[in-house]
């Protein structure tokens, strides 16, 4: 369904030039659930515009059932990782969700039920009247996730979702997740910082390396399709899937750090700010 | 709070009537060229007892209604024509440069052979000069959308009309806001000049008369009469601004504070 | 090289068509207020020989610049202190959209009766104009200030002059620039009224003597030279805007399409 | 707007054609008003209405363009519209000067208490007019040389007329030619007369004119002439109502009335004065006013 | 050092009412290092601005050394939630980091080095010349951090400051606190969504109930104070402390949910979007 080959990304523009990634080349079928994990900086949500059709590649190309993507595809959403920026001010909560359905041409009634739902099903039934500015972070973000369930669309992507949510809401969204995904066979791909998370909601983890990026693992997941908060993340195979998500990113930074000067040397206590 | 601000501006005003008073009577300048305050409330009272000044203020206000009408859809509707066609922005920008700085007062004698000194010379001068501000603004206005909500709203496939209506034109919104304030009193200036020196009717004529009888008391009158106009305008476009801005930072900030 | 060939195409293209219709349309005009652009464009080099350009242009161009740069400080200056204090602004706005609703026609003879009839009145009426459009968007950029950085500056204590040269101008920059372009054009305009006034040279005055005595392609001459005046000073602007708000088109262009 | 323009707003009805004038608000169009008011248009088959603009700059194009049919301007003002091919074409008298040196409605005024004693003193001082380079700064200089000083030494500005008693009194200028009432409100402030320029130049100066344009002249030379007729009789009228006059200025201007009961009025003779016409050309000629020497012929009727 | 006595905020405005906080009563000693958790929309950045003198309590007080806030005291840092919005797009990252240090007037060359200290100790050497626009969300959320370690403060209070950046520098960038915290002296409140993070940062964890607010338990966190992130997180106490985390938010949001429509009914699949 979506097939990115060989894509190349490099920044330009106010006297820095960054190859933000170098040469991503992978497949996500059709109705598969697959987490991209990466050092900070590496390119995901790079990589996430690319395949929006929001950003034109260097190089390279993305295809979405065979088709090149030259602007936004019809039938997919994207939760941005900026979820503060990427909800109008001037629209109150009900609207900014409403607002991708109206120009679906949704009946009003539908719409109307579709708002209602999404909002309820991320745990916000009482902000429909406010305006985004007037939420917390993490019900900002809530409501960006809204926006992009209630426009029921066939790709789903989303930029570190749930960085702003507890951990008790970060848990239900998830299975949330999984319920419609699998309800829906829709097509997702999640990027998160949270490697319990790309291995409890995946079928599939993508592991970036650091910038320039290139695809550093592939790993599929076999714990079984009916998963749960409780069981799932204490099982054993859990445990081995995240060690191994753990080292491979591991192993990206360092490949990174080892002609950049490093992160864990400060925390070694040698490269923090004098005072 | 309201009540507070309509306290400060009036003490604002009363201080500035005292100047102006304060100024001649300490003669700095000869009352008899810069009248005090209330010399002028005098002649004023003149005028508001005047049929004349009553259905000149009326022409006035019909020039300065229309053409500001004119101005703002015009400079509005082709801003955004501009800025979603880039090819057009690239066309007309140095036109746009070129035309803009061609003083509307070099264009009375072309407004009086067109239209001699009816209202539509009065409308062509009107229209001219704030038809401008209005497109700037909405040029800079419609820049300054986020980068994030216009990819949010292509990613969800919203049509080139909708993020017209729905992304860049609330971003321009405060900028046009800027610019019709602007245009309103340019409009205002422009429609009274513009009686003035081709004798359209108006109060632009009024001034024209009183100045050239040496009634100077009179024509501080009506200038302080233009001076209110605006100063009305200026109130009905923020009445129309708080709520059409109520979201926007700069009237956000002033209600949770 | 390519790109730039591009730039100047789009800048003469437009208005070379423009031309040519004037031309087309002017060109078998009898009528004295109507001659052809033929006639005009001939007698655009003997009116603006060198001569004049000493002793009219340069004297206006003068002007301008020092009534611009006095309207850009003051509007800025004051703009940034209505915009940050709300009961200045309560205060200030009810005088400030009197004087703004007072055509300068009428209000030059009352500013010659304190600046006198030379140079200084015309710069203060050039001033007087131009400051409304860089005042009112300064007062609205100031005001619109991003909440987060305001709280930003604050908890580090950037306050005072830090604050207003590290975050308010520069946030309100983009909105200041708007209106300094405003200001350039109108700054053009009241420059031909205040040589309305008082004057013995300038651009204006030159080109309202034209239009009085009749001598109607000088005075289309005149109408052009002001509008190529403010074209190279705008192409001046857009390089100068280009530098200082380098910032503010890299960010708004930094996730276009490229 | 094309000069071919016959009608404008001209129409006949029921025998009565309805004109179009443009007049300056001031003392000098007092016949016109008196004349509407007193029925003498009528009588002619004129219907006629005003529109007061600011200055010839407004009312020479609109009646070349049709707008208005008749139009009042200064004499120089015409010759020089009509030496840059405007076709332009005097129909009646306007305004005169009075003839009487230190009597007459425009005179070269000095503040209270200033050195100034006469047009020779101007010499190297800054003088001002309304309009630059018109019948007022070449009427001065004629004074200027009458009383033996050297014209081209003297400094002219542009000022509006209301403008003129401060300007004089703040001393940003040192002399003023002025007119009615400006003139009136500079005595009244002390200012005093130390010549009487227009006088200067012609005791029977036209000062200003009633015109049409040629293209309408060749038209309605029967409308023309029913203006001529009405206005000859509308200016001998007023000539010899003062009071009258008074009366209507009262009522299309806001001079006050302390200072209109002393206002010096104009003289409004019958006819156009060639010579001093000439005589004007010729001094205009001398100013470089002119392109091509304007063709009185053409010009006057 | 920090006392917060019976606070209390209600927003007003634009329609709309909302008790954020209710009634907060707890202290934070001077060279404590104390972790808040709560559910997501609780109050928690409410009560950091009320902290920071940035916004004014409805009632109730905020006494820091015993005297009341009334303004952003001096000595204190704050890395905020909105990370991207808190850095000024006009500033490349280095004169961002540099800019409070200009205003404390300290001389340039000392400047210079807190500065590159800073980012390299935020893993981000290389990003001094960029704008922060042009860096990834993390990267942002670094130079944020980077700004406030830089300008040496005795209070530091930080709001998700970690919610943006991947595993591993996560892990890096809590050693680097817990380092400085030591190092410094300096006090530091830290809000989270992640418990495992709360416990392992905290000397206390202070858990909130969800909106309208009060405190709804303190907990002691009796691990020894040489923490490392690979054998801390896996003794037996830290494994206690974050179960006893976990129930107590859980606990703090069931008492909420109790009257409005629930987060978890979506997850069991009859709450989400209807399609
Ligand atoms: N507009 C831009 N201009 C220049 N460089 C950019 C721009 N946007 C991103 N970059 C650079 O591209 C690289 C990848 O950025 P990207 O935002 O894709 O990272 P990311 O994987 O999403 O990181 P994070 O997890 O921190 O969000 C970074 O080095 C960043 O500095
Ligand atoms: N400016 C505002 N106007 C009105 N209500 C507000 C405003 N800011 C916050 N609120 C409300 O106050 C409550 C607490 O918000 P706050 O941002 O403090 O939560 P939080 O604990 O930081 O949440 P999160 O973890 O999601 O960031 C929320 O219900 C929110 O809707
Ligand atoms: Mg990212
Ligand atoms: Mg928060």
């Amino acid at each position: 369904m979506l097939d990115i080959r060989g894509l190349r990304k490099t920044y330009q523009g106010s006297g820095r030039q960054v190859e933000a990634v170098r040469d991503l080349t992978f497949t996500v079928k059709a109705g598969e659930l697959v987490c991209l994990v990466g050092p900070s900086g590496c390119g995901k949500t790079t990589l996430l515009k690319c395949m929006g059709g929001l950003l034109d590649p260097t190089s390279g190309e993305v295809l979405l059932d065979g088709v090149p993507v030259t602007g936004p595809p019809p039938g997919m959403a994207i939760v941005f990782q900026e979820y503060g920026r990427s909800l109008f001010p001037w629209m109150r909560v009900a609207e900014n969700v409403e607002l991708p359905l109206k120009e679906k041409g949704l009946p009003k009634a539908k719409r109307r039920r579709l708002v209602t739902d999404a909002l309820r099903s991320v745990g916000l039934p009482d902000a429909a009247d406010a305006y985004p500015w007037q939420l917390s972070g993490g019900m900002q973000q809530r409501v960006a996730i809204a926006r992009a369930l209630a426009y029921e669309p066939q790709v789903l992507l989303m930029d570190e979702p749930f960085a702003a949510v507890d951990a008790q809401t970060r848990a239900d969204l998830e299975d949330l997740v999984r319920v419609l995904w699998q309800e829906r066979g829709i097509t997702v791909l999640f990027v998160t910082h949270d490697i319990d998370e790309a291995v409890y909601l995946g079928e599939r983890v993508v592991v970036l390396s650091a910038s320039p990026t290139v695809v550093q693992d592939e790993l599929y997941i076999d714990l079984p399709d009916e998963r749960d908060q409780l069981h799932t993340r204490v099982s054993p195979r859990f445990t081995e899937l995240r060690t191994h998500v753990y080292e491979q990113i591991q192993a990206a930074k360092r490949a990174a750090r080892a002609d950049t000067s490093t992160l864990s040397a400060a925390a070694d206590g040698d490269g923090r700010p004098a005072g | 709070m309201r009540n507070a601000n309509t306290l400060l501006g009036a003490a604002g005003l009363a201080t500035f009537l005292a100047l102006g008073e304060a100024v001649p009577r300490l003669g700095l300048v000869s009352a008899d060229y810069f009248p005090p305050p209330t010399r002028i409330a005098g002649a004023l009272g003149d005028e508001l007892g005047d049929g004349a000044f009553w259905s000149a203020l009326r022409d006035t206000l019909t020039g300065w209604v229309l053409g500001l009408g004119i101005a703002s859809g015009a400079g509005i509707l082709c801003g955004l024509l501009i800025t979603v066609v880039p090819f057009l922005r690239q066309v007309t920008s140095s036109t746009i440069e070129f035309l803009r700085p061609i003083p509307s007062v070099a264009l009375i004698p072309l407004a009086v052979l067109l239209y001699g000194s009816e209202l539509r010379s009065v409308l062509l001068l009107v229209v001219y000069a704030s038809f401008w501000q209005v497109l700037v603004q909405v040029l800079y206005g419609v820049q300054d959308v986020d980068p994030v909500a216009d990819e949010t709203a292509r990613s969800y496939g919203l049509g080139t009309w909708a993020r017209v209506r729905h992304v860049m034109w609330p971003t321009a919104l405060p900028y046009v806001m800027t610019g019709i304030r602007l245009a309103a009193a340019v409009a205002l200036v422009l429609a009274i000049t513009a009686e003035l020196v081709i004798g359209a009717p108006g109060l632009g004529s009024l001034i024209a008369v009183a100045q050239s009888s040496q009634a100077v008391p009179h024509m501080y009158a009506l200038i302080t009469v233009t001076g209110v106009l605006g100063l009305l305008i200026n109130l009905g476009a923020r009445a129309v601004e708080r709520r059409a801005l109520a979201w926007h930072q700069s009237v956000r900030g002033e209600a949770a504070l | 090289m390519k790109a730039l060939t591009r730039q100047v195409l789009f800048a003469v293209g437009l208005p070379a068509v423009l031309l040519g219709l004037w031309w087309a349309a002017s060109d078998g005009s009898t009528d004295p207020f109507w001659p052809p652009l033929r006639t005009i464009l001939r007698t655009f080099p003997s009116v603006w020989t060198g001569e004049r350009l000493r002793s009219d242009v340069v004297p206006s161009v003068l002007r301008l610049a020092a009534g611009y740069a006095l309207a850009g400080l003051v509007g800025v200056g004051l703009g940034t202190l209505i915009g940050s204090r709300r009961g200045v602004r309560a205060f200030c706005e009810p005088v400030l959209e009197f004087l703004r609703a007072v055509p300068p026609p009428v209000l030059v003879p009352v500013i010659m009766l304190f600046a006198g009839i030379g140079d200084t009145m015309k710069i203060v009426v050039i001033a007087s104009g131009c400051v409304w459009p860089v005042l009112l968007n300064t007062v609205e950029g100031v005001r619109a200030v991003d909440s987060v950085m305001v709280e930003t500056a604050r908890s580090y204590h950037i306050g005072g002059v830090g604050r207003l040269r590290h975050l308010v101008l520069p946030a309100a920059s983009p909105q200041i620039v708007a209106g300094l372009r405003q200001a350039l054009s109108i700054g053009i305009i009241l420059m031909v009224i205040s040589e309305m006034f008082a004057a013995n040279n300038g651009i204006g005055f030159t080109v309202v003597q034209f239009q009085r005595s009749f001598a109607i392609p000088d005075m289309w001459t005149g109408i052009l030279l002001l509008g190529l005046l403010g074209f190279l000073l705008s192409v001046a602007f857009h390089f100068a805007e280009r530098r200082v708000l380098g910032w503010y088109h890299g960010l708004r262009a930094s996730t276009r399409r490229s | 707007g094309s000069s071919g323009n016959s009608g404008g707003s001209a129409s006949e009805s029921g025998g009565t054609t309805k004109v179009q004038v443009g007049v300056i608000p001031i003392v000098d169009v007092a016949p016109i008003y008196l004349g509407q008011k007193k029925g003498i248009y009528k009588k002619y088959g004129l219907d006629v209405s005003t529109t007061a603009a600011q200055g010839g700059s407004a009312i020479v194009p609109g009646v070349v363009s049709g707008q208005f049919q008749f139009g009042f301007s200064n004499t120089t003002s015409l010759m020089i519209a009509q030496s840059n091919g405007v076709q332009v074409k005097a129909v009646s008298n306007g305004v005169a000067t009075t003839g009487v040196d230190g009597k007459d409605y425009g005179a070269l005024v000095v503040k209270k208490g200033s050195s100034l004693k006469s047009a020779k003193d101007l010499e190297g001082k800054t003088v001002a007019v309304n309009t630059l380079k018109n019948i007022l700064d070449t009427s001065v200089r004629e004074s200027v040389r009458k009383a033996g000083g050297d014209p081209s030494k003297v400094k002219f500005v542009e000022l509006a007329f209301d403008q003129m008693p401060a300007a004089l009194e703040k001393g940003q200028v040192d002399a003023a030619m002025a007119v009615e009432p400006a003139l009136t409100t500079i005595l009244n402030a002390g200012g005093v007369e130390i010549a009487s320029p227009y006088v200067d130049v012609a005791k029977d100066l036209t000062v200003a004119m009633y015109f049409t344009s040629q293209a309408y002249a060749a038209k309605n030379p029967a409308v023309v002439k029913k203006f001529q007729q009405a206005t000859a009789e509308a200016l001998v009228y007023a000539d010899s109502h003062p009071d009258e006059v008074r009366d209507v200025v009262a009522g299309y201007t806001q001079i006050p009335a302390s200072v209109l009961s002393k206002v010096t009025l104009p003289k409004w003779p019958r006819d156009i004065s060639r010579s001093s016409v000439e005589t004007l050309e010729q001094l205009g000629e001398q100013d470089g006013l002119f392109k091509t020497a304007p063709d009185l012929d053409k010009l006057l009727p």
